[in-house]
């Protein structure tokens, strides 16, 4: 009974803080259920959203819109299962693009699961589009990642010397794609594009670009991301995408919404999650002192 | 002794490691005999002389000049091949403790039949099926070998490994729920800078301000410049200024370390 | 930076002779004062509220192998397991590295044993889980889980891995206090624990709680050093004022001699 | 034994039985975030025994074969002296002789502690370099930017000091900002690691919606 009266008392405002008070203690279960279907749905349904295509982005997909048909481009893998989500759909936007353009372009992979996944990948586009493999792409195959060094600097004076086969074992001068082409020093590489969740850019910095001016893309994991902003500013890459936001707003300069714009969807409605979270939880906290400090 | 004088190279392996076992014995047994005879006061001295020895070979490989035409000094090679290669040698037999300390506890757990002994039964099984497909694959190409290899790592140590990794995007919701209050000016500031980074780095955050020119003064309030401008300015700076203090810190431990003039942790202990 | 050069070797150098000589002053029994760390008194604190509920307690020691953050946490291990020695409450040590795991299981030897306590030492609150980050991880998460721990001390360098610790042994109640040189690690310490210890306060840490005078010397001449660098920075920005920003003066230290 | 080893050479079973291992070890996991179960704890064991076997395997086949076994068995017998060497660490579990062990402690410690000269050089001169930012001669937005910097860093390392007694307000007042300086960069930080880690988390996702549940191919 004495409860009922003293509803009775409370008034309309602290009827509504009582309630508000509430979003203070929201159960980290809950938060943690909520997380995952904010996550999920967007990855399920595709549903229209807005992309802005930030300046890094630009600036690797006008690389390679300039880069001229004669020359060649080169794709650099060095990321395994472990970032597929994240690296994958940066290498397909990057081969999708070049494809579409009919630019020619080489894949090379430091990373053995890598090798495997950006085949299949190019593989599956290319059908898709109708391009042949080793008239208009080319696969070099998997390189030990202790070698890289090496690799690139003989890239710079030899290509076909250094590559020697490609990832089926034969000779990469049995392909017409290889035709003409020499060194990177010779002017037959158009764009370098790094697909990676380390730090390997350094290397093509130092050794290619510092050398020959070849026009390099740098596709970091959202994690390695801020290291590519000092490079950035210096000119010495041209482009960067960023994660799997970087990869959205390149499928939509393709006019294209493949798996990254979906993933950026869920990036979105997850941090959308937590703000609104936050903001819920100062309500609540406000509500709380204010009612304490009527009463 | 025996891996010098009497095997030479191309003998089968297991007369290797007789010999290396034989070696082992012999020369770890007189250097054991040497060591026991040091007297107890004299202990502490030995260690700091090898601590103090040992600190000599990176600081001093650091200091002297180089060689312009090489940028090698006398030590550079011997500091960064051999001493490399000696301290990742003798970390690995180090890690037979560890792994001996983890099998040991969960061997007494199977033996006592203690509550979950089942779950060390499966580290045990684990653990077993890894190294064992693990020394399969040295032992030619089979690919049973390579398929059981690749089953198991994929599915007992690299699935768990990035679903533990990504654990912490739930962790960070649940942390940024509680603590972003405004309970104190602190608490606040902590608030504002993580908010206007988060819708900084999404694209619906790009999206609030996008109707902003690209170029000129009102470019720099477009959400992803705001949030890089934060990253790349007061971050930075305050960043730098921790890691400075944080850096000293190290330096000075490191020069107590060298010296044996640390206090604490186990550099009390009588020898 | 393969070789000093000159200007380094002079800065270190002044480093270096600053740190040693108020060290070798404070030995003299000059008396020092450090500001007050409340994250250091809070340890006191942790271990008392765990004796009360008559739960264990953990230390982790980071996931680095034997290097100064870790040497560092391990000072710190000794005082906390010195405490526990005295209320007669169970720590537990997961460690991420077998050099770590035994020099972690030597020091908590030691430390009941110059408590006076020997026999409450036991070897299996030692434990070495994984040199694997994340399987080190998960192997915490279940001991605070499992052993429902009532404080949990996370002192030394972290990665990712820190969140986890920390959330988990918030969610179970635990009382947290945690220090860490790894700057990007130590916001998630401070939204998830009780008390955490930025930045070089770490490495204060010994000095703070042990008193002893060549810790104290050391944190003082660390000071010095710290000056010695705030001077030098004032000094290149007004230099790059009066110079420019591309005089060779400014590149002194990492271009001399080349 | 044979049947089975072709069983095994068959990739798409062992692809298959990894798939639904990786599965099981990722729902596993996850049944943590609801509470504490018995499915975690075998999921839990099964990782650190499965890392401590791989860690084990990788210690010979990528350090101690190559590096150590490799050079004895082609005549370098110096080598032997590692072998010694890493047994005084198993002097620990002496009580006689755990002195021993600490020749090797001390050792390792020396060669961290002689490489800290390098490190604090390595890590700090290229920031000292860049934080001389200049106050005049530059355009004016610049001229914000480096005064904010400055202003930062200096109350930064201030308020790391330890030894002065922050009596005065003159003392106090640069300490208290940088402070807050501070924690303004911690929640900067913190907000920019968000998108890293719900990037893994949508990878998780991914992995259970599209390799597992053909639903988000």
């Amino acid at each position: 009974m004495e409860t009922e009266n003293r509803s009775r008392e409370l008034t309309t405002t602290d009827r509504i803080l009582r309630a508000f008070e509430r979003l203070q203690h929201i159960d980290r279960r809950v938060m943690y259920a909520l997380l995952a279907v904010v996550v999920a749905v967007p990855l399920i349904w595709n549903f229209k959203q807005p992309v802005v295509v930030t300046w890094p982005v630009q600036g690797a997909y006008d690389t390679i819109e300039k880069m001229p048909a004669d020359k060649l481009a080169i794709i650099d893998i060095v990321w395994d299962s472990g970032t597929v989500a994240e690296s994958r759909p940066q290498t397909e936007a990057l081969i999708r693009h070049l494809m579409l353009r009919n630019k020619k372009f080489a894949i090379v992979a430091f990373m053995p699961q890598g090798n495997k996944l950006a085949y299949d990948s190019a593989k599956r586009i290319g059908s898709e589009l109708g391009k042949e493999y080793g008239k208009d792409w080319i696969h070099w195959g998997y390189r030990p990642g202790g070698a890289m060094i090496q690799f690139m600097m003989g890239l710079g004076r030899d290509i076909p010397g250094t590559v020697k086969s490609d990832i089926e074992g034969k000779p990469v001068t049995s392909y017409p794609i290889m035709k003409g082409i020499k060194s990177i020093k010779n002017g037959d590489v158009g764009v370098i594009a790094e697909v990676t969740p380390s730090g390997t850019l350094d290397y093509w910095i130092a050794y290619v670009y510092g050398s020959y001016r070849t026009p390099l893309i740098y596709c970091p994991t959202a994690v390695m991301a801020p290291e590519g902003y000092n490079p950035l500013d210096a000119g010495q890459i041209k482009g960067m995408l960023t994660g799997m936001k970087g990869a959205a707003e390149y499928e939509s300069l393709l006019g294209r919404q493949d798996f990254a714009t979906r993933a950026a969807g869920a990036l979105s409605t997850s941090h959308l999650l937590i703000i609104v979270l936050i903001i819920a939880g100062n309500i609540g906290y406000i509500s709380s002192r204010r009612r304490r400090s009527e009463s | 002794m025996f891996t010098h004088w009497i095997v030479k190279p191309g003998a089968p392996q297991y007369i290797w490691a007789l010999a290396v076992l034989g070696d082992f014995l012999i020369m770890g047994g007189a250097l054991f005999f040497l060591l026991r005879m040091v007297p107890s006061r004299f202990r502490k001295t030995l260690v700091a002389a090898v601590t103090f020895l040992a600190g000599l070979i990176y600081s001093v490989e650091f200091f002297v000049p180089p060689d312009p035409a090489t940028g090698e000094n006398f030590l550079t090679s011997f500091a960064q091949k051999t001493v490399t290669d000696v301290v990742l040698v003798l970390s690995t037999f180090a890690l037979g403790l560890g792994i001996y300390s983890l099998l040991r506890f969960h061997g007494r757990n199977l033996a006592r039949r203690r509550a979950g002994w089942h779950n060390s039964l499966a580290l045990y099984f684990a653990f077993f099926a890894m190294l064992l497909s693990g020394f399969w694959t040295m032992m030619g190409k089979s690919p049973a070998a390579s398929n059981t290899y690749d089953m198991l790592f994929r599915g007992l140590v690299a699935a768990p490994g990035a679903t533990m990794f990504s654990i912490i995007a739930f962790y960070i919701v649940s942390a940024a729920y509680r603590a972003f209050r405004i309970r104190s000016g602190e608490a606040t500031l902590m608030l504002a800078a993580a908010f206007v980074v988060m819708l900084g780095s999404v694209p619906i955050g790009e999206y609030l301000t996008s109707g902003l020119p690209t170029t000129g003064f009102l470019s720099n309030f477009r959400m992803e410049n705001v949030n890089l401008w934060i990253l790349k300015e007061p971050n930075m700076a305050a960043w730098r200024g921790i890691s400075f203090g944080v850096e000293i810190g190290a330096l000075a431990m490191a020069l107590r370390t060298w010296l044996s003039l640390e206090r604490g942790s186990f550099f009390e202990r009588e020898l | 930076m393969d070789h000093a050069n000159l200007p380094i070797a002079i800065l270190e150098g002044v480093l270096v002779f600053l740190i040693l000589f108020k060290i070798y002053s404070a030995r003299r029994g000059r008396d020092l004062y450090i500001r007050r760390i409340p994250g250091l008194n809070a340890i006191e604190e942790a271990v008392g509220r765990a004796t009360e509920m008559g739960r264990p307690m953990m230390f982790s020691p980071g996931i680095n192998a034997l290097n100064m953050p870790t040497l560092q946490a391990l000072s710190i291990l000794r005082h906390v397991t010195s405490v526990a020695a005295r209320y007669r409450t169970r720590v537990i040590v997961p460690t991420c590295d077998s050099v770590v795991y035994t020099v972690a299981e030597e020091i908590s030897k030691d430390a009941y044993n110059s408590e006076g306590r020997p026999e409450q030492f036991n070897a299996d609150d030692i434990r070495y889980l994984s040199d694997d980050q994340f399987a080190y991880a998960s192997g915490c998460v279940g001991i605070l889980t499992r052993e429902k721990i009532a404080s949990s001390f996370m002192f030394g360098a972290f990665f990712a891995e820190a969140l986890i610790l920390a959330e988990t042994g918030h969610n179970m109640g635990a009382m947290q206090v945690a220090g860490t040189p790894s700057i990007t690690q130590i916001p998630f310490f401070i939204t998830s624990c009780d008390y955490t210890i930025i930045g070089d306060e770490f490495y204060a840490a010994s000095a703070y709680l042990s008193r002893e005078p060549t810790l104290l010397g050391s944190l003082v001449g660390q000071d010095y050093a710290k000056g010695v660098l705030i001077v030098v920075i004032v000094a290149g920005i007004i230099a790059a004022s009066v110079l420019g920003v591309d005089h060779q003066l400014l590149s002194l230290l990492s271009t001399f001699g080349q | 034994m044979n049947t089975l080893t072709s069983w095994l050479s068959n990739s798409s079973i062992t692809q298959s039985i990894a798939l639904w291992l990786a599965v099981g070890a990722t729902l596993g996991i996850y049944s943590i975030l609801y509470k504490e179960n018995p499915i975690y704890r075998l999921v839990e064991h099964m990782y650190i025994g499965a890392a401590a076997g791989y860690y084990a395997y990788i210690g010979w086949a990528q350090t101690l074969k190559p590096l150590w076994w490799d050079r004895i068995t082609d005549g370098q017998w110096v080598w032997i002296f590692a072998l010694i060497g890493g047994s005084m660490f198993y002097f620990i579990y002496s009580q006689k002789h755990v002195w021993i062990s600490r020749i090797i402690f001390g050792g390792l410690l020396g060669l961290v502690a002689g490489a800290a000269f390098k490190g604090f050089a390595g890590l700090n001169v290229d920031r000292i370099e860049a934080s001389f930012k200049p106050l005049w001669g530059v355009p004016a937005p610049n001229i914000i930017n480096n005064i904010f910097a400055m202003v930062i860093l200096l109350t930064v390392m201030i308020y790391f000091f330890f030894s002065f007694e922050h009596k005065t307000k003159l003392h106090r007042a640069p300490a208290n900002l940088g402070r807050w300086f501070l924690m303004f960069a911690f929640g900067a930080m913190f907000g920019s690691t968000v998108m890293a880690r719900m990037s893994l988390l949508i990878g998780r996702v991914h992995f259970l919606l599209a390799d597992w549940l053909p639903i988000a191919k």
